[in-house]
């Protein structure tokens, strides 16, 4: 059973394929849409043709005498019982008023999807149409039609100023900026705009519920936490979190986009008056319509420097276009302020940063969580900088680049960080020098070559995990934490910790699929949080594992239990004495048919770094407290320019992570290329493009994402490993850094090469085509 | 709604029968009428490539296919790439080089591979990346996929 | 357009001489004052469809302004469209009258997920077909006598 | 709503005669992913699956390329029977989507449909093809200028379906070459070029040139193709002849480019195509 001590390979660091790999490449994974119950309907959904629109009345009559539909689910058979993260403002299902178009507004369960889909289209709505605001600037004008015209009235989970149509308004005040501007020798300042992306995770949103005969909710569906999606459908419908019980399948990708609810608290709507099972699967046109996307941005920056190259305040206006609802804008717009100083030390910094409603979809979570939208500004204004003082832009950032030793804006304190290492590695691997002198020079296709470099810090943490583990009869493993994944190899890592920690081999532990049933909690699969707080409840409960593995062994062999000591292998032995030994399994046995009992660890953390510091300056409208581990990366880009069509070619990457300890290498390398490829879309393809208030693109025949001809050949992972003292292990996230970069590090790249800076985003053909065109016509 | 009418088809050699609308897909009917859920919906519209099986050895969209013009076909799925409850060699290659993420896309990427890899042993990397360049992948950048088809058809030539 | 600006605002204020001048449109139904219901054909290559649309007049200045309100659904609300429109009316000289004509489409559901481009370019040869029809309707001498 | 799997080609007209809202099924690549948006309904589906006679390509004794109706974008990109002039529409089947796409799709389905941003269309222009069809009043040839109408519309009757296409055989020594930009792989294209080049020590002989992707139809242009004979090939000529094809265009605003942005593409794609063509259909 347990291998033998002496050939014991401890599985943290190595690079094991995925627990679930051969269930994926042999067709056996199950994914949401892939379940069925016997006696299952299926569902379809109306959707709001309006942008902003009283609903006046449903009637129902024609889709009811529809042979087949079972129930239809509106806004009459829900209160107002909001839900959100931030701002309660969300419905079920819309209720009194529709807020964008495609927002759900009718569904109906039917016994098959055509019957389903032909009855939903029969339920006639009367609407009373608004003016609506369709963008940062329509919203925040005077006297401007108001989006969520009871938003004073709505419960909010933060403090900070707002304004019609301004969800929070985040503050953040250092030094005095005002008066820095008159020491400094370089003061850029530029407006950039970036654009709303789809998260595309390849599997449209799905959920499947079914009741039980005390009415009590069964939910499988593809999310980011079973515990947060409890919570949002039972306050949504007016339930008891014990009346519903969620699960996770396998996910078909998320990326923020599933962190809160999807579609399920429609469907448990529908499970709720057909009482039987139903299943709703968007299609992709609707998936793209109806679910949420990145923040579309503006900001302004304003970044002064030094001839030295001292960058000496930044001051930064920040506006996010959240939709229709605030979902998770109050903590990406917080987060945009948080981290639009850069990974640098400047004395002077003053940020306001807002998320603005619209009529729109709604814009969350996604990978990079605000990092991104401001990356595009700072990280192109100090390239601006370097190249007025001359300085060479790798050297400029190691100049102002944070030190491990020193605090953030309000005083959190950066630990162990290797913002440094990850900028001079990039710089050797990429052969940084040579290549940016080579950029100059036109090739012999009439094209160019050039290289880019860009930074960023983020956060690895925040909120609250759980773990336990239970050691079986024959000293094999159960360990459930409740942490669910979203395809980025969590489930693989976390037992690869579990199996170091208890010294035993990946094979002995079985892994609790999310239940919040049986599953300890896990605040989410997000902020690049589940190795590093899932990880550290995982390593806590193996501790208190060993511990009562210990205790149990001393009474086996009636000895002290500081003679004890775990041995690899799955053995504890007394020290000093070799050959006295017993095996996990024995002591389970023990434990469980003689004394002591069944051996259970648990253990149950939030995340404990340090909060603001009021006394270090002015912070408003933060609305997270603790918010993780400061996590590092340096990420250089090199593309080829089209100089007579405007195309962008990514040739090669170079992504250097601060990571603390890679638990399973390959995995971190693959996280990286996936962000990495998502940032070049993000960069160069993206973009949700919308026509008199509708999403005119929603589907992949029109929104493109890129394929293996578009995305770069060459992505090279550089990981550097200095263990973060609280971390699993030593380890920290990987998930969000890959993302955030790469636009910057391309803006800058083409700059360095045509010299035109381009401040929109994505850098299309025909943008970059124009600019180039205006820079020879000046 | 169209009467639905008797569809006998071959999938992995063996034959499935069900009763289907002349217009449904052979994506609808494989995953709702035969449950071989293996073969993924991504986007309906042939451009995603997660419903991609083999018609007569060559790869296809199962969303752009009707089944009812299937019949007397070879239909190949991903549950039928193993042998005899072996991993094929590209499968073994996903498997090893971390190949699958979110796995979704996997089945379809699967399928497209195993196409490429009896095309020829001795692709470069462009022809490999050629040959998978109708199915998108949103987790891995691709790098990991094209390794493990590189180590099974991959030649000198890159 | 060669007629004096009241004919020409007379002539648009009448829908049973407006409709024929709409491609595609039938069935102009009168719902009462300054509303209008009508039939309207669209095809686009093999997508053949018909708008149940319904028009209601929301201001109106005689003889030089007008704007309108256009709201129409496919059967089955596969698609909807709303169109707010406006017109101006400027005499030129006693027999000669120019129109400005803005018309701002917006298409939710089946067709607004297609073909952007494609859809606009329709739209736009839709009003361009209508306003030459319009001017030859209003420039022919039957129609004159039938005004005047 | 039935299926049929007509054996000939009378048959699946004789079908389509039946029921004027029936449509053919070639490799359904563009109709059913029309049906699954459900843009398109029809009450009857006439697979040509079966239909050997409409499959495959043949070289007449005048060097005609004959190209029935059924034959896959894939077996026409990798055909070894054109001549280097009608390599053209190889060279445009090559880059059609992706390869599933071009397993599937066939070039009767695709220019039946006729995407304005699709790929057969400009090139079937440069190559000076005839559409062939078939109907109840019998058989017809329509040369590809005038087969193309408008957005999806063609000069198919009802109850007519496309049997073949006829690609002239080059003039001697002719080179050709198809240039496509797209704002990623396998995308429609955002405009597309075309070109047939018959030259002699320098002196251009025969020019034919279209762009895709520009207007509702291929465009090709008279004075642009003479212009170039008369002038030969040089940055002015060709800005001069594309002033010509410009005048032709009305390219459509999207999320592939701005028409602006089109145009600019034009004297770009057509000087590459007219080097690739001179290197052997090479970028």
């Amino acid at each position: 059973m347990s291998s033998d001590t002496a050939q014991y390979v401890n599985p943290v660091g190595q690079d094991l394929p995925r627990l679930e790999a051969r269930e994926k490449i042999t067709g056996r994974a199950e994914y949401s849409d892939d379940l069925s119950l016997p006696g299952m309907l299926h569902a379809a959904v109306q959707q709001s043709p309006y942008a902003h629109a009283r609903i006046v009345s449903y009637d129902l009559s024609a889709a009811l005498e529809v042979t087949g539909v079972v129930a239809i689910f509106t806004g009459d058979d829900i209160g107002y019982d909001y839900i959100g993260p931030f701002v309660h403002d969300e419905t079920a299902i819309a209720k009194g008023k529709v807020r964008y178009i495609g927002e759900a507004v009718a569904a109906v369960a039917a016994v098959d999807q055509e019957t389903a889909r032909r009855a939903v289209a029969l339920i006639d709505i009367e609407y009373e149409e608004f003016p609506a605001v369709l963008s940062i600037d329509e919203a925040m004008a005077e006297g401007a039609p108001l989006v969520h015209d009871n938003f004073d009235d709505l419960v909010r989970t933060y403090e900070a100023d707002h304004a019609p149509n301004v969800m929070s308004l985040m503050q953040v005040e250092e030094g005095d900026v005002e008066a820095a501007w008159a020491g400094c020798d370089v003061v850029i300042e530029g407006e950039y705009e970036t654009q709303a992306q789809c998260h595309t995770y390849m599997e449209p949103c799905s959920a499947l519920a079914d009741i039980d005969a005390n009415g009590k909710f069964t939910v499988w569906s593809g999310n980011q936490s079973v515990f947060h999606l409890q919570a949002n459908i039972a306050q949504s419908l007016d339930l008891p979190m014990s009346k519903v019980r969620c699960v996770t399948p396998r996910v078909g990708g998320a990326f923020g986009g599933k962190m809160e609810q999807t579609i399920q608290p429609i469907v448990v709507g529908l499970t709720r008056k057909a009482k039987r099972p139903v299943k709703l699967t968007l299609s992709r046109e609707q998936d793209f319509e109806m679910i949420r996307s990145r923040h579309p941005s503006k900001v302004w920056m304003k970044t002064g420097a030094m001839k030295d190259g001292t960058i000496v305040a930044r001051k930064v206006d920040i506006r996010l276009d959240a939709g229709a609802y605030g979902d998770d804008s109050p903590g990406v717009a917080g987060i945009c302020a948080l981290f639009c100083r850069g990974p640098y030390h400047i004395e002077n910094v003053s940020v306001e940063s807002r998320a603005v409603y619209t009529n729109k979809l709604r814009a969350g979570a996604f990978r990079g969580f605000g990092g991104p939208q401001v990356a595009i500004a700072g990280e192109t204004q100090i390239d601006e900088i370097a190249e007025r003082i001359g300085m060479d832009p790798i050297d400029l950032r190691l100049k102002n680049a944070a030190r491990p030793d020193e605090e953030w804006l309000g005083g959190l304190v950066l630990s162990k960080s290797a913002m440094r290492e990850c900028l001079t590695q990039v710089r050797d691997a990429s052969d940084w020098v040579k290549r940016r002198a080579a950029a100059t020079e036109p090739l012999s296709n009439g094209k160019r070559r050039s290289i880019g470099i860009a930074c960023l810090p983020h956060i690895s943490g925040i909120l609250t995990s759980g773990a336990i583990i239970r050691i079986l009869e024959d000293g094999t493993a159960v360990l459930n934490t409740g942490a669910v994944d979203n395809g980025q190899g969590s489930d693989t890592v976390l037992v690869q910790m579990c199996a170091g920690a208890l010294g035993i081999d990946v094979e002995q532990i079985s892994l609790a699929t999310p239940d919040t049933d049986s599953s300890p909690y896990n605040w989410g699969t997000t902020a690049s949080r589940n190795t590093y707080m899932a990880g550290r409840a995982v390593v806590g409960a193996a501790r208190s594992v060993v511990d009562q593995l210990k205790e149990r062994a001393a009474t086996m062999m009636e000895c002290a239990l500081e003679d004890l000591e775990m041995r690899p292998g799955g053995f504890i032995g007394i020290t000093g004495v070799p050959d006295a030994q017993v095996s996990y399994g024995d002591i389970s046995g023990f434990s469980h048919w003689v004394a002591h009992g069944p051996v259970i660890g648990s253990d149950s953390l939030a995340f404990d770094g340090e909060n603001f510091d009021p006394k270090r300056g002015f912070i408003k409208g933060f609305p997270f407290g603790r918010i993780g581990a400061w996590i590092f990366a340096a990420q250089a880009v090199e593309i080829e320019i089209d100089e007579a069509t405007g195309k962008i070619t990514p040739l090669e990457v170079w992504s250097a992570h601060d990571i603390g300890k890679a638990i399973n290498p390959a995995s971190v390398a693959g996280q990286v290329e996936g962000g990495v490829v998502q940032g070049i879309g993000f960069a160069l393809y993206e973009e949700m493009v919308w026509d008199t208030g509708r999403l005119a693109n929603p589907s992949l025949m029109d929104y493109k994402i890129a394929g293996t001809m578009d995305a770069p050949p060459n992505i090279n992972t550089i990981l550097i490993e200095e263990p973060d003292e609280f971390g699993p292990f030593g380890a920290k996230g990987i998930g969000e850094p890959p993302i955030v970069g790469i636009a910057p590090a391309i803006a800058n790249a083409l700059t360095h090469a045509t010299g035109i800076r381009l401040k929109q985003l994505p850098m299309t053909p025909e943008r970059v085509l124009n600019a180039l065109q205006e820079k020879n016509e000046i | 709604m169209s009467e639905k009418i008797p569809l006998s088809l071959t999938v992995n050699g063996q034959t499935h029968q069900a009763f289907v609308r002349p217009t449904d897909t052979l994506l609808h009917v494989l995953r709702d009428e035969f449950h071989l859920t293996g073969t993924k919906r991504g986007c309906n519209q042939g451009i995603c490539g997660a419903c991609t099986v083999m018609v007569d050895g060559k790869i296809v969209r199962g969303c752009l296919s009707i089944a009812t013009n299937c019949t007397n076909r070879e239909i190949t799925t991903i549950e039928g790439i193993e042998a005899d409850g072996n991993l094929s060699p590209i499968q073994q290659a996903f498997l090893e080089s971390g190949a699958a993420q979110c796995g979704f896309c996997t089945p379809g990427m699967v399928m497209a591979a195993t196409a490429l890899a009896r095309t020829n042993d001795k692709l470069s990397d462009d022809q490999i990346r050629e040959g998978l360049s109708g199915n998108l992948c949103r987790c891995s950048g691709y790098i990991k996929i094209v390794d493990a088809v590189r180590s099974v058809c991959g030649g000198d030539a890159v | 357009m060669n007629a004096p600006v009241d004919r020409v605002w007379e002539f648009m204020m009448d829908p049973d001489r407006m409709a024929p001048c709409v491609p595609g449109c039938s069935d102009v139904e009168v719902l009462g004052e300054n509303k209008y219901r009508a039939n309207v054909k669209v095809a686009v290559g093999p997508i053949k469809t018909s708008f149940k649309v319904s028009v209601e007049l929301t201001e109106q200045n005689a003889p030089t302004y007008a704007a309108s309100v256009t709201r129409g659904e496919e059967g089955g609300k596969a698609s909807m469209l709303t169109a707010n429109s406006e017109l101006r009316l400027t005499s030129v000289n006693s027999d000669e009258t120019e129109v400005y004509y803005l018309s701002e489409v917006s298409l939710v559901g089946r067709l607004g997920k297609f073909g952007l481009g494609m859809m606009k370019k329709k739209a736009k040869a839709i009003g361009e077909e209508f306003a030459e029809s319009f001017r030859i309707q209003i420039e022919t001498p039957a129609n004159r006598a039938k005004v005047g | 709503m039935k299926l049929h799997h007509p054996r000939s080609i009378d048959e699946a007209v004789s079908l389509l005669g039946k029921d004027g809202e029936a449509r053919c099924l070639a490799g359904g690549a563009t109709l059913v992913a029309m049906m699954n948006a459900d843009l398109l309904a029809p009450s009857g589906l006439v697979s040509l699956r079966d239909v050997e006679t409409l499959k495959g390509i043949s070289i007449e004794a005048d060097g005609t390329a004959v190209i029935g109706a059924m034959t896959n974008h894939v077996t026409i990109a990798e055909a070894t029977e054109f001549d280097s002039g009608q390599s053209v529409v190889a060279r445009a089947a090559a880059v059609i989507g992706h390869p599933a796409i071009r397993n599937m799709g066939t070039i009767g389905g695709a220019i039946a449909h006729a995407d304005s941003a699709a790929d057969y269309p400009a090139a079937l222009l440069a190559a000076d093809a005839v559409i062939c069809v078939a109907g109840a009043d019998g058989a017809r040839e329509i040369p590809a200028g005038d087969f193309f109408v408008d957005y999806l519309e063609t000069a198919l009757e009802e109850g007519e379906l496309v049997t073949s296409v006829r690609i002239p055989a080059a003039p001697a020594g002719s080179v050709a070459a198809y240039e496509k930009f797209a704002r990623v792989e396998g995308d429609f294209a955002t405009v597309s070029v075309a070109v047939m080049l018959q030259e002699n020590d320098g002196a251009i002989d025969d020019i034919r040139l279209a762009v895709g992707a520009c207007a509702p139809v291929p465009i090709r242009s008279p004075d642009a193709e003479q212009i170039l004979r008369r002038d030969g090939v040089s940055d002015t000529s060709i800005a001069a002849a594309c002033e010509h094809l410009a005048a032709l265009a009305d390219p459509v605003d999207d999320f592939r480019g701005s028409g602006g942005y089109r145009l600019k593409l034009i004297p770009v794609l057509v000087a590459r195509a007219i080097e690739a063509a001179r290197n052997g259909g090479a970028e």
